[in-house]
């Protein structure tokens, strides 16, 4: 399989809705897609295209909009393969891939910590690293490291 | 839980667990966004401290990411060195693993016997990089320096060292009745359910899974040597200390051919044409404007690597500035961890002990 | 065999002390200082104190050996800064416990916290002053001071339930749990190797027990039951393996995880007091107390205080077995220590008290004669 | 799931333990006479006598890193060499260095030198690795505890002594790399301030005049000679202080044609 096929095939699966494919070393490619699409894509890929693993979810802040990327890993072709959406910055929304890969769970709520990406459908959607109640999303660009910041640490109510 | 910061918090029934939740981020440092004001090589210093017993294999993970990114290519007797190093920590960290799962155990022995060797390869560390701990030793385009004279002697008789040393190891646990008692059957995470649940490295291995990134997508140099990997088919505990133990006689394999290698080829260990900003001395740049007329080459890097404790991947965003745009790492245990919901419900409050420290958590890899 | 004892000694001692005070006096305190009645008493006095010493000073050399000992197994040195070879380390590390404020949760339990650490220190001790180490050198030759022995040795689960329930921790009461049960577990089948001994020797007095010795050690026609009694043994003193009480992995510090200062040193005594008393129980049921077999050259057996000597010599190698045991295996699970305590501790035990009941039958039996000797 | 293991007691001999037993003890006779502990206040591993006494005569690889040059130690610096180019500030990737002021310089331009707070160091050796001039190296020393925080700072002074105890020095010296970049002008933007002429530590650049600047017409001739700088590239370290001194930044990185 190679990028080509792949693009083609899921372009005739969602129309318009794969918005182009660049070249990655070391991987199958780039795939941008639209996020409506996004669970239907993501099961598409792991019951057709057997990309079992999802090995890596995560987020860029780039200032006018927000990317999420995802790395999967097929094991029958032996192949990464990077997906990418972009989201809006006023409401950085996407569908949860937790209900068909499992192994998300930590990754998506490290990007909703760390990037402020909300993931609709996510099982249990919290912060992982920073506090409960930070204010911030530490990773977006605005978030300045060395300029001191209040810090609201709410205790836990359990 | 013992093995760094972080809880677990486990709702038993008696003694029978019935959900665990882990609470991570108490050694959060933001590594990804110091990352952001920080030049390449410099990163170099986070990546030491990212999983402090594997600095070097992390620091190979960063630094074939920023590669791709910057577009250079390293010589090959940096890769080798690379290579070597990368396998040498191996070694070291699956030493500290045994060290402590025993010690979880209860059996304090193998605790130094395990610290005692890994001091032996902190030595050789220490020879050619100058650090026992956080090493510094990469660079984009390269290493630091060349190995020092008569290094492959050296670990050549380190190596030969362990090798007797595994003998031993093996002797104290597996042939230990109360070893098997403890380990056997616990903790079972079966194939399907581990790549369902993203979990990788010698806990994918130990369920008959043949998934290592060196074989099936080898990065570096791992496509010239000769290695096999290590595969249990129990799904347990004991079959996790099976893998591990085996995966340090197939890295001990790893490092002789290197050695060979090098002996045999010198040459340079740092790239030519770097840009500016990757080269020894970092100096003010200049106007921002100026910068952006040097027109150097945006790109995209993606490295996914065989770390000792998983499948560890870096995302490195190059936009063309002296800074990475955005870095992004993969922790395998963050993911491992992850997973025990599904391993741990159903065993004894005795069985956390082994059974989460068969996982090898490195918290400050897990946090970053 | 010297004559000298224990008491004799502290009788001594006290005759010449009370006499020398005496002389200091007019007659009618005079004669009384030195009258029986008074010189009983401060023997009395002298003897309980010569006995806590003794305990003490074993205990913390029993500490020091082990350290040591360890060490060795695990390639390293052990303690050996403070004095020579690190002989006053323990001393040290008292002296620091002792300065040490002792804290109680506030939620404890005050009477069971501060009763728990005492009672299961002043067990210990008597079980000490109970066992004789060499001829006439022991507290009092009761009938039964096997039993009574055992006795007190089987108080400890309840001094150290009430002080784990008592901390009001979850840990300690996990800790203090475990450790009963597995104490009681472990108790029937040490019971039952001692039967088998008692049978053999015909005796619960200690003394009759060693002297039935002299001509062959009972480790040898009771191996199993000195397999079942060890094992027991490491079970009672919550030694590796079987540490589960303590096993900081999952429990802190299992049952004493509260206890800070003078107290833990308490405990801390208490167990190793307890792990010396389980050698020397070993020695006295097993291997033959302070004699020796006659092929052993005279000259190493009829020094001043021979007894004493060799007696302290097994002591501290069987101790040395515990620490071995403790360098070379993990610890076990709680289900499984219960299980091999009941399916595989106690048949063995059994075992060997028919053994045992076998060796008295084939002793009486004139056609097949005596047991050799297979001692001196 | 069950917890409990099928493969216990049941299927394996009770004397399996033997084999630990008997590991233990063996390494119990190995280490009776001499155990690979490292008495550490007492013996030192970079001690060369004691490796070849203890080390090597018991057999057992102690201290297989005999190189202690790269060790990355404690800073020793030269201050007799240091020509205060800041590139080690520059380098630092925890700012932990600071250049202070060290008596020999004139008093328009005082000579600067590094100052370390080891409460920030990380000990990464990039500062070592970009001194130009070698006077900037790492020892083996490595113990470092103070009392105070304020004792955590090494002053020049304080790290010229280290030198002076002449320990082992890191003797790695990164290789310029022959292609480096060099300083270019920007020469319209050029007001001939010489500040980068000033400060230039190596003294590298020279102001030349500008012949060929001629006034527009109906223009004054400039009362001042405008010059321009040029740079010695042999002798420049690259260490960019022109840059950051330049009021119109008008020097830049690039490659001369």
């Amino acid at each position: 399989m190679d990028a080509k096929q792949l693009s083609d095939g899921l372009a005739t699966r969602f129309p318009g809705k794969i918005l182009g494919v660049d070249p990655l070393d070391g991987t199958l490619g780039r795939i941008r897609f639209d996020p409506a699409v996004a669970t239907d894509l993501f099961r598409s890929l792991r019951d057709d295209y057997q990309f079992t693993h999802l090995t890596l979810v995560g987020a860029t802040d780039w200032i006018d909009h927000r990317e999420v990327f995802y790395v999967l890993w097929s094991d029958t072709d032996r192949l990464y393969l990077v997906l990418s959406a972009n989201l809006p910055t006023d409401a950085p929304v996407i569908a949860s891939s937790v209900p068909i890969w499992p192994s998300a769970n930590a990754h998506e709520r490290e990007a909703w910590d760390l990037v402020g990406v909300k993931f609709e459908g996510h099982p249990d959607l919290r912060r992982i690293f920073m506090p409960e109640g930070y204010a911030y999303h530490p990773l977006l660009r605005s978030f300045k490291i060395h300029e001191p910041e209040d810090l609201e640490v709410k205790v836990r109510s359990d | 839980m013992t093995h760094g910061l972080w809880n677990l918090r486990v709702r038993i029934e008696g003694e029978i667990i019935k959900d665990v939740e882990p609470e991570m981020g108490y050694l959060h440092r933001g590594i990804e966004k110091i990352s952001e004001d920080r030049h390449y090589n410099e990163i170099i210093t986070l990546m030491d401290r990212t999983c402090y017993v594997a600095g070097l294999a992390w620091e190979h993970l960063f630094i074939v990411a920023a590669e791709q990114a910057l577009h250079v290519t390293p010589p090959e007797r940096a890769e080798y060195i690379r290579v070597l190093s990368a396998e040498l920590q191996r070694i070291a960290s699956h030493l500290m693993w045994y060290s402590a799962f025993v010690q979880d155990l209860g059996l304090m022995t193998p605790f130094l016997y395990g610290m005692r060797d890994r001091d032996l390869i902190l030595d050789l560390f220490q020879s050619y990089t100058g650090g026992r701990l956080t090493y510094e030793y990469m660079r984009v385009g390269g290493v630091r320096s060349d190995l020092p004279l008569g290094f492959t002697q050296r670990c050549r008789q380190v190596v030969d060292w362990l090798m007797d040393r595994f003998v031993e190891y093996d002797q104290l646990c597996l042939s230990s009745t109360i070893f098997h008692e403890r380990c056997d059957g616990l903790g079972v995470l079966l194939e399907p359910e581990a790549v369902a649940y993203g979990v990788t490295g010698p806990m994918l291995r130990s369920a008959g899974s043949h998934r290592d990134l060196r074989k099936d997508r080898p990065y570096s140099v791992y496509d010239k040597l000769q290695f096999q990997v290590a595969t249990a088919s129990t799904a347990d505990v004991t079959g996790r200390y099976l893998v591990r133990m085996e995966e340090m006689r197939q890295s001990v394999r790893i490092v002789r051919q290197c050695l060979d290698w090098l002996d045999d080829h010198p040459g340079p260990v740092m790239a030519e044409h770097l840009p500016r900003w990757l080269g020894a001395p970092y100096a003010p740049m200049g106007n921002e404007s100026y910068l952006l007329k040097r027109n150097y080459p945006t790109g995209v890097g993606l490295s996914m690597m065989e770390e000792p404790h998983g499948e560890a991947g870096a995302y490195v965003v190059n936009d063309g500035g002296e800074h990475p745009y955005r870095v992004k790492f993969r922790s395998p245990v963050l993911i491992n961890i992850w997973a025990a919901k599904r391993y741990l419900p159903g065993y004894r409050v005795a069985d956390i002990p082994p059974i989460m420290g068969s996982v090898d958590v490195c918290v400050g890899e897990c946090d970053r | 065999m010297s004559s000298v004892t224990l008491y004799s000694v502290a009788y001594s001692i006290a005759a010449i002390l009370l006499g020398g005070l005496a002389h200091l006096f007019p007659a009618p305190v005079h004669g009384w200082l030195i009258s029986g009645d008074v010189v009983t008493a401060l023997a009395t006095v002298i003897f309980a104190a010569i006995l806590l010493a003794a305990s003490m000073l074993n205990t913390i050399l029993l500490i020091w050996y082990e350290r040591k000992l360890l060490g060795r197994f695990m390639d390293r040195r052990g303690a050996m800064h403070v004095g020579y070879a690190g002989l006053l380390q323990n001393f040290a590390d008292g002296l620091k416990l002792f300065r040490k404020d002792t804290v109680r949760p506030g939620q404890a339990d005050p009477l069971g916290f501060w009763l728990s650490p005492t009672a299961y220190m002043v067990t210990s001790l008597v079980i000490f002053g109970l066992l004789p180490i060499s001829t006439g050198w022991n507290g009092g030759s009761l009938p039964l001071t096997l039993l009574l022995a055992l006795v007190i040795f089987s108080f400890a689960p309840l001094f150290i339930f009430l002080g784990a329930w008592a901390s009001n921790n979850k840990y300690s009461l996990i800790g203090g749990m475990r450790s009963a049960a597995q104490m009681i577990a472990y108790e029937v089948p040490i019971l039952l190797a001692v039967v088998a001994v008692v049978v053999l020797a015909g005796s619960f007095d200690l003394n009759t027990i060693v002297l039935e010795q002299r001509n062959y050690w009972f480790w040898a026609p009771l191996f199993l039951a000195l397999i079942v009694f060890l094992t027991g043994m490491l079970a009672e003193m919550e030694r590796i393996p079987f540490d589960l009480p303590e096993a900081e992995a999952e429990l802190v510090e299992g049952w004493n995880t509260e206890y800070g200062g003078m107290l833990f040193a308490f405990f801390m005594l208490a167990d190793y007091l307890r792990a010396l008393v389980g050698s020397i129980l070993v020695v006295l049921l097993f291997l033959g107390g302070w004699t020796l077999p006659s092929y052993i050259p005279a000259a190493l057996t009829s020094f001043p205080l021979a007894g004493i000597v060799w007696f302290m010599v097994k002591t501290y190698l069987v101790f040395g077995l515990f620490v071995w045991v403790r360098a070379s295996l993990p610890r076990i699970r709680t289900d499984q220590l219960l299980r091999l305590g009941w399916m595989r501790m106690v048949p063995l035990a059994l075992l060997s008290v028919i053994l045992a009941a076998l060796v008295v039958l084939a002793r009486c039996l004139p056609l097949i004669g005596c047991v050799p000797s297979m001692g001196g | 799931m069950d917890g409990t293991s099928a493969s216990g007691t049941e299927e394996k001999p009770f004397l399996w333990v033997t084999r630990p037993l008997a590991t233990a003890a063996k390494q119990f006779a190995k280490s009776l006479w001499r155990p690979s502990t490292v008495v550490y206040p007492f013996e030192r591993l970079e001690d060369p006598k004691f490796r070849a006494k203890v080390a090597v005569a018991s057999g057992k690889p102690i201290g297989v890193g005999e190189i202690w040059d790269n060790y990355r130690g404690v800073h020793a610096l030269n201050i007799n060499t240091c020509i205060s180019c800041n590139l080690c500030a520059f380098s630092c990737p925890d700012v932990c260095i600071e250049m202070v002021t060290v008596p020999g310089g004139d008093p328009k331009h005082p000579k600067k030198c590094p100052q370390i707070d080891y409460g920030k160091c990380s000990f990464c050796g990039f500062c070592s690795d970009a001194c130009p001039e070698g006077c900037l190296s790492m020892t083996t020393r490595y113990e470092l505890s103070v009392h105070k925080r304020e004792e955590m700072v090494y002053s020049p002074a304080k790290m010229f002594d280290v030198y002076k105890s002449k320990l082992p020095m890191n003797p790695i010296r990164v290789e310029r790399p022959e292609n480096e970049d060099q300083i270019l002008l920007d020469a319209p933007l050029c007001i001939g301030c010489n500040a980068c002429s000033r400060d230039c530590p190596t003294n590298c650049i020279t102001m030349l005049d500008i012949p060929k600047l001629t006034p527009k017409p109906g223009e004054k001739m400039p009362k001042r000679i405008w010059k321009e700088p040029v740079i010695n590239d042999s002798d420049c370290v690259r260490c960019g202080t022109c840059i950051s001194v330049c009021p119109k930044d008008c020097l830049f990185w690039g490659t001369r044609q």
